[in-house]
């Protein structure tokens, strides 16, 4: 027929076909394998210890249900996350809002400000805490009674103490608080102005314009992140082992913990039980989620997006950037600083004696082999782990965007689920897989790698998918229509638009796989030590100020690879110009 | 007398030229120990060091689920020797020669662990805080109003030792101790080396039960910080170490047992750390009290609760 | 039918046995089909049962309200949605059927698309933008910068090359975004409401650009729009769409002067309607009479059987009205000025009769010299050809 | 000047003694001046010493291409931006002014808003939506569902309020803003554009809607749009602006028959431009000549000075020729057919003259009979009121 001879050359045709096939095979693969991953060690432990034998394992059930100390973890448990949660969720809202939508905001910095806290791993905020505000001993304490004694006040002990409930949720709510700033803050970035706007039109002054409009227009975004922070604060386990255990609050977590790692014989089976249990808490937070955001669809219409004009606060915006500055003060500032003057003194002591202090305990820990082997270790599984894990996060949200139906909600479904699962308990399931043979990987860094990448995917997924969401569909489909085929629309079009949020996931996780306490715990062998296994090793026997030291060490290093990384992120994209929010034409 | 292991023994280990070795033992001994074993022979060590709880529970995990790397097993808490026997040699001078030299109350019942060495429980106090005169000289003495809020209390839940300790207690004085240690409102912390170090920053006058070990390194750094080993009763605990079947590295094992179960090991840990010898005139190793008691180290759950709930304290 | 294909597979297949496409038409589609399903589970025929052609150098419009199903019909031929039943041929090759089961992914189905976000992608240069389907499609890596400056040449942003997107104006970007569909010499161009974010002016600017290239390329376009007046600008033909179904397919003549039913008229352009009662059945110059409360109209029957008695709406355009002075005997009505719109090159008069009904009338600008004031009683003259009746 | 305000205070001032405004005059902005700074550092005038006033019951549109100011402009009106220079007065009171510095929240300053993205609140019922005003400005509570029911059924949905808006269309969404912004019965309403992403069918219906609802309600509306149609069928008065500053003020007759400069009759619709020597100065009849390379033209001088020899502009519209068969001594231009382009109401013919010029010409669609086919030689007679010379 005359006319094929269309400008498409048969061949070329022939292998674009084959390299899109490739890479649809490859992304269903992967979907296949992360499925196979997160499945088959859930499965297996959960076979193995619930339904021993064909039979179900009441006992277990019978244990953890008649016990006490359940129910007093758990009723802990759910005060803690519940106050701490709705002040996180209350906190990264209202800063989300500064930030994004008023005059408070401090430029680049100050977007990047409230998920500062995201850079020091837990395990040295909540020990820089306890440094900071222990009720006799803490810097903040001392330092305050000293000033108390120039009015004549005479304390000696407090005012501060961590040691205490509101001590323990105000640790948690630092930590708690950039999960839902992150979250929300998009939101607001990708609100229309317009419905602000035609509030104050209306009549409304500031505040109610806050609370009915810019809030509650962003409530499935609060939805989402209440599920994050419900999942990040179940399995939280650093800060309440502590600072809960100090203060006699045990929470869920570290019951399961100490079940599964801390007593001999381990009684893995109860702690599968309370998994399933936190389980069906978060799936029950994840069904409100979808129901709320179901019911309120959230109508955004691009209208000619313009300058976003910023809400002026007036004399409030001073209140404000002191608000946020004490927020980074209070999540990273002190603790660091307190990490650092006790890492610099021979030992822990309120008293600060400036000749006393010395790098002696850096350079121990250079000298000590398990520590250059552990920061070795961690840094390598941090980098190639939130690599990976980012790539695999990007893939499978990438392949749920373009699958849609059943396919993108088993998908989404899969990438959520360790989020459910206490990561000890994970840590188990991947013991009892991929320990025994035929894999044998027990104690290598692989079944590491593996465990971190899996335990670590909801949070991944959360920033890809998010960053994907972004990216509008016909930049996509146009790539399509330009005759390129999926693989190359991916590497050329979605992958440099989504790469900022893919940074920013990847800052997320690096930090959380290099301070990872409890599945490393279990897995990490004696050839691989890693980062979270020291620390546990010296909490537990060593030097305070040598754990000091190497919190402050990884905080530095987490700080200086997570800047660098959001740098390049930025540094790509910048030169297409600024580049906030929606990259929709 | 010579501890010399026999030469084909260290033929056969050199051969197998690694250990994988578990211990609860604090770092500066593990440390010390190995560097001077990997001194003596041609074997790379690697050792693994957790509490005694999760290195007793991450050891029974590894062997259920494909098994386990480590050669030795070293632990405070006896439990796994007793529970699960199959997992370990039956010891004997044959299997390790400087058992020869150790007594039959040395060993475990089921000769699954022999014992490495005797710690006393201490109560460290920070000097500056603390007058000599008020010093708890017996147990009981820790009761007092002055203690009141005062001590940091090492959480019987994480390890058996602190456990064994109020078993120990309450054996002597009956669970109105328990429930006096109770009233005294103690803080809780996980181990006795936090305690020693919040006693020596100043948050506590004092923390207890504890192991002198615990305290050293703060010690060393200038800490103002002492122990007294307070009586009525004297209590010791004992640490048991085991060589794996079916281990990787059987006489690599075998020859690391008998390295230190030796007089040299021995003074080498008792040096870095104030324990006691199974073996008699042992420089540096404390003096065993007399009549002291041994506590109790093998548990079960159920045995437990009681004295938790008389403590206060929850348990799973 | 044919006989190689494999269920499934993922690939076009040429039709050369089929006889289904005369030579000169570039994309076809037949009986397409296609069902959404709501959040709330409720059924949604996006498309139903529509068949349209499309020859080379020709321009076929898909006309109708938000929602009508235009964005599916042209997103299931691009390949970008999978119709649930249909045939689908473009450059003489089947692109889609149920069976033999060919799907064809979009990247292989050869055309060009412009959508209404103008989807150039903000990392990359206009260059870069330009020079993607090139690279894409394998042509030669000398050869591209070359045709990437002729077509942005062509689109009259010849230095614009290094810029990044975001710089640019709407209308630039949306050049930027012809370039690309273009710059290959795709034989099928589809535009997805392309001219819907510029301005009003830069919109007939851009529209003439787009004819003058479609004369200059060649190729055959399939063009979604809501906006009827660019529709008969740009049409060959227009296919008037509801609710996913085609109610008229004609050139913009035939779809704006003899609109197939009343739902067409009123969508391609403002429109009296009267109801009236036929009087007389057509006669020898086709015309019918009908009566209304305004006054007897002579007009045109647009439907077969409209016998004396039956009653039908009868429409006319408020420019086929003159304003009179004389007196008619039929299709002539009186009604009293409520007021005067100017509008720019015309004016419209609303009036209302002495029943009630309103009447629009519309004037071309250069009468601006006759001016009525509110109140004051008009006669209006109705041309025959241009009254329609339509059956209720 | 006032003795009382307080530096930044936050309210509006009575302007009684200030003598500034006339009462029926609700709105009026004085050399207001807003300058932006790009990302880039570059500065913007967007708004360039505007001032403007609008009466009761009078329509003030802002049109201009995009980029010009026109948002700018009214934000700061409404309080949304903060201007650099002027003042602002809105219901007699003083808004804004640099010294005394006042700046009047824009919730305090009592007009009302309707955007461009409708803006309705997702999360919010119709009814809460339109409630939301009332609420806000404290209306005692038992009667806001009534004044609720009575703004959604005046914008023809009053079955609505229980809806979500996700569940309507652009226009309901748009028909619901409006109600909100109508609801407290405003004195002065602002629009940005409120019909710009609605349907071309739909926006005519509302822009008709919009047109009652200020008739009924009588306020004062400023309405910024780029649509020179949507402008003249609106507004009372027409501000043209460019690059932040006004070029034409006026009623839309003056703006699109009699505009100020060749800028404002290029923005406000089709013109033919043809370059042309002044040979006679205006006469009684007030009427210039000028010669052209397609012959002579009598048209209006645009400039005082416009002596003979002066080179300047011709302009006339497309729809101000007539196509003729008998010829004329002046206005007389002959070309022939190029194209004919079928629009609906109308058809626009392109014609080329023998030097070359392009000429259109727009013809009401009554004219239909008489068909013309791309290479006839048409004579056009140009009416000499509607041509227009300006200097160059
Ligand atoms: N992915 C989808 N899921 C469910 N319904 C859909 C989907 N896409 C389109 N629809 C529905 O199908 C119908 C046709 O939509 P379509 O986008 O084709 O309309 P359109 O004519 O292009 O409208 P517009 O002028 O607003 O672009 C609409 O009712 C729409 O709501
Ligand atoms: N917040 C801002 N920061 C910097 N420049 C701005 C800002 N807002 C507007 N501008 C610039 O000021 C000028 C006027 O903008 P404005 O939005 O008022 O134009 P407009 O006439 O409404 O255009 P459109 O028709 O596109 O809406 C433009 O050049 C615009 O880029
Ligand atoms: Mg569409
Ligand atoms: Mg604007």
């Amino acid at each position: 027929m005359a006319i094929m001879t269309q400008h498409i050359p048969a061949a070329d045709t022939g292998t674009r076909k084959l390299s899109s096939l490739l890479f649809e095979g490859a992304n269903g693969l992967l979907a296949l394998l992360m499925l196979l991953l997160v499945l088959y060690p859930i499965g297996a432990m959960f076979v193995r210890e619930l339904l021993p034998d064909g039979g179900v394992n009441i006992q277990a059930f019978r244990n953890v249900l008649s016990s006490s100390a359940f129910w007093e973890a758990a009723y802990n448990t759910a005060i803690v996350l519940a106050v701490s949660g709705s002040l996180s969720i209350l906190i990264g809202t209202i800063f989300a809002w500064l930030n994004e939508r008023t005059d408070a905001q401090m430029g680049f910095v100050s977007k990047f400000l409230p998920v500062l806290p995201l850079l020091v791993p837990s395990v040295a905020m909540s020990i820089g805490w306890i440094f900071l505000a222990q009720e006799t001993s803490g810097f903040l304490n001392v330092f305050i009674r000293w000033l108390a004694d120039f009015a004549g006040i005479e304390m000696r002990r407090g005012p501060l103490n961590i040691s205490t409930w509101s001590g323990l949720i105000f640790v948690y709510t630092l930590h708690l608080v950039p999960f839902s700033y992150l979250i929300v803050s998009v939101a607001f970035r990708n609100l229309d102005p317009a419905y602000e706007e035609a509030a104050r039109m209306s009549g409304a002054g500031r505040l109610r314009v806050f609370l009915k409009i810019s809030s509650a227009s962003v409530l499935p975004a609060i939805m989402n992140s209440a599920l994050l922070v419900t999942i990040v604060g179940i399995a939280m386990y650093s800060v309440p082992v502590i600072i809960g255990s100090v203060a006699r609050i045990d929470v869920l977590s570290v019951m399961t913990v100490n079940l599964v790692r801390g007593v001999y014989p381990p009684r893995i089976a109860e702690g599968v039980v309370i998994s399933l249990i936190l389980t069906a808490v978060v799936l029950g937070v994840w069904w409100l989620q979808r129901y709320m955001s179901g019911r309120q669809r959230h109508a955004t219409i691009g209208g000619k997006a313009g300058g976003t004009s910023l809400v002026e606060l007036g004399a409030w915006k001073w209140v404000a950037r002191v608000l946020v500055l004490a927020f980074v003060a209070a999540s990273t500032v002190l603790p660091f600083v307190a990490l650092l003057l006790v890492a610099l003194q021979p030992f822990w002591s309120p008293a600060i004696d400036v000749s006393m202090l010395s790098l002696q305990h850096f350079e121990e820990l250079f000298q000590a082999g398990i520590t250059k082997r552990a920061l070795t270790t961690s840094l390598t599984l941090g980098v190639v782990g939130a690599t990976i894990g980012m790539i695999v996060a990007a893939v499978l949200m990438e392949y749920a965007r373009d699958r849609g139906g059943w396919r993108a909600n088993t998908v989404l479904g899969i990438v959520r689920l360790p989020g459910a699962v206490i990561n000890v308990v994970l840590g188990v399931g991947f013991l009892i897989v991929l320990g025994a043979p035929p894999f044998n990987l027990q104690g290598t860094a692989l079944i590491l790698l593996l465990a971190y990448i899996v335990i670590y995917m909801p949070q991944a997924a959360t920033a890809a998918g998010s960053a994907i969401e972004q990216v509008g569909g016909e930049l996509i489909e146009s790539g399509r229509m330009a005759g390129a085929g999926k693989s190359r629309v991916f590497g050329r079009i979605t992958l440099p638009l989504i790469l900022p949020g893919l940074a920013a996931g990847w800052a997320m996780i690096f930090v959380v796989m290099v301070g990872d306490l409890t599945a490393s715990a279990l897995l990490a062998g004696t050839r691989n030590p890693v980062v979270g296994f020291v620390i546990l090793d010296i909490w537990e026997n060593g030097l305070y100020s040598a754990l000091a030291a190497l919190s402050a060490l990884i905080s530095m290093i987490s700080t200086a690879a997570v800047m660098l990384v959001l740098y390049l992120g930025r540094g790509r994209l910048s030169q297409a110009g600024s580049f906030s929010g929606r990259i929709t034409n | 007398q010579s501890d010399e292991p026999p030469a084909e023994l260290v033929a056969a280990a050199e051969k197998e030229g690694r250990l994988v070795y578990y211990s609860s033992e604090v770092d500066a001994i593990n440390e010390a120990v190995v560097k001077a074993f990997e001194a003596k022979y041609k074997i790379d060590v690697e050792w693994l060091r957790l509490a005694s709880g999760p290195l007793a529970s991450r050891f029974a995990e590894e062997k259920n689920s494909g098994g386990t790397p480590a050669d030795i097993l070293r632990t405070a808490d006896g439990s796994v020797f007793v529970e699960n026997p199959e997992w370990f040699l039956e010891l004997s001078p044959d299997l390790v020669p400087m058992l020869a030299d150790y007594p039959a109350s040395a060993y475990l019942e089921n000769k699954r662990s022999v014992l490495t060495q005797y710690s006393t429980y201490v109560f460290t106090y920070n000097t500056n805080l603390v007058d000599e005169a008020e010093l708890p000289k017996k147990w009981p003495d820790i009761l007092n109003e002055r203690w009141k809020g005062r001590v940091v209390l090492s959480d019987p839940r994480t390890s058996i030792s602190w456990l064994a300790w109020i078993d120990a207690m309450v054996k002597a004085h009956g669970m109105q101790f328990a429930e006096a240690v109770r009233k005294q409102d103690w803080d809780i912390v996980s181990s006795a080396a936090p305690g020693a170090q919040q006693v020596a920053a100043g948050a506590y006058d004092g923390s207890t039960p504890a192991f002198t070990g615990h305290a050293t390194p703060v010690v060393q750094q200038g800490a103002p910080l002492k122990f007294i080993t307070p009586t009525d009763p004297s209590i010791l605990k004992r640490d048991h170490i085991g060589i794996v079947k079916d281990a990787k590295h059987p006489n690599a094992a075998r020859l690391f047992l008998h390295y230190r179960l030796s007089r040299e090991a021995l003074e080498l840990s008792c040096k870095l750390n104030e324990v006691g010898a199974p073996l008699a005139d042992i420089p540096g190793c404390i003096e065993v009290p007399e009549n002291p008691t041994t506590v109790k180290d093998v548990w079960t759950p159920e045995e437990a609760r009681p004295l938790m709930e008389a403590l206060g304290l929850s348990q799973g | 039918m044919m006989s190689g294909p494999m269920p499934d597979m993922d690939d076009a297949v040429a039709i050369a046995d089929t006889g289904a496409a005369t030579p000169e038409v570039k994309v076809r589609a037949r009986n397409l089909k296609k069902t959404f399903r709501r959040s709330n589970g409720e059924l949604v025929r996006a498309v139903d049962d529509v068949s349209v052609a499309v020859e080379a150098g020709k321009m076929l419009i898909l006309l109708g309200p938000s929602g009508c199903g235009k964005t599916t019909l042209l997103r299931c031929i691009a390949g970008l949605e999978r119709p649930d039943e249909g045939e689908i041929w473009a450059n003489d090759r089947l692109m889609f059927s149920k069976s033999p089961a060919v799907n064809a992914p979009p990247e292989s189905r050869g055309l060009a698309m412009m959508f209404q976000s103008y989807a150039v992608w903000p990392h990359m240069t206009v260059a870069e933008n330009v020079a993607f389907p090139l690279v894409s499609r394998g042509y030669p890596k000398r050869e591209i910068p070359a045709k990437v400056a002729a077509a942005l040449k062509r689109v009259g942003i010849p230095s614009l090359g290094d810029q990044y997107p975001n710089r640019l104006s709407g209308g630039q970007q949306q050049r930027v975004a012809l370039a690309r569909s273009l710059v290959v010499d795709p034989q099928v161009v589809l535009f997805d409401e392309p001219l819907s974010n510029v301005d009003a002016k830069v919109r007939e600017d851009l529209r003439v650009e787009l004819v003058a290239q479609q004369r200059e390329v060649g190729f055959a376009g399939i063009y979604v729009t809501h906006d009827q007046v660019e529709a008969l600008q740009l049409a060959d033909q227009v296919a008037v769409l509801r609710e996913g179904r085609i109610e008229q397919l004609g050139t913009p003549e035939d779809v704006y002067c003899r609109p197939a039913t009343r739902y067409v008229a009123n969508f391609v352009g403002r429109v009296n309607e009267v109801e009236a009662t036929i009087t007389m059945g057509s006669g020898n110059d086709n015309l019918a009479a009908a009566d209304t409360p305004l006054g007897r109209l002579r007009g045109y029957p647009m439907a077969p059987d409209l016998t004396p008695g039956t009653k039908v709406m009868a429409l006319f355009r408020p420019e086929c009205v003159e304003i009179s002075d004389k007196g008619a005997s039929h299709n002539a009505l009186t009604g009293s000025l409520l007021r005067t719109q100017f509008s720019g090159a015309h004016r419209d008069h609303l009036l209302t009769t002495d029943d009630g009904h309103r009447l629009l009338v519309s004037e071309m600008g250069r009468f601006a010299g006759k001016t009525f004031s509110p109140g004051d009683r008009l006669t209006l003259v109705v041309d025959s050809k241009s009254v329609l009746f339509y059956p209720l």
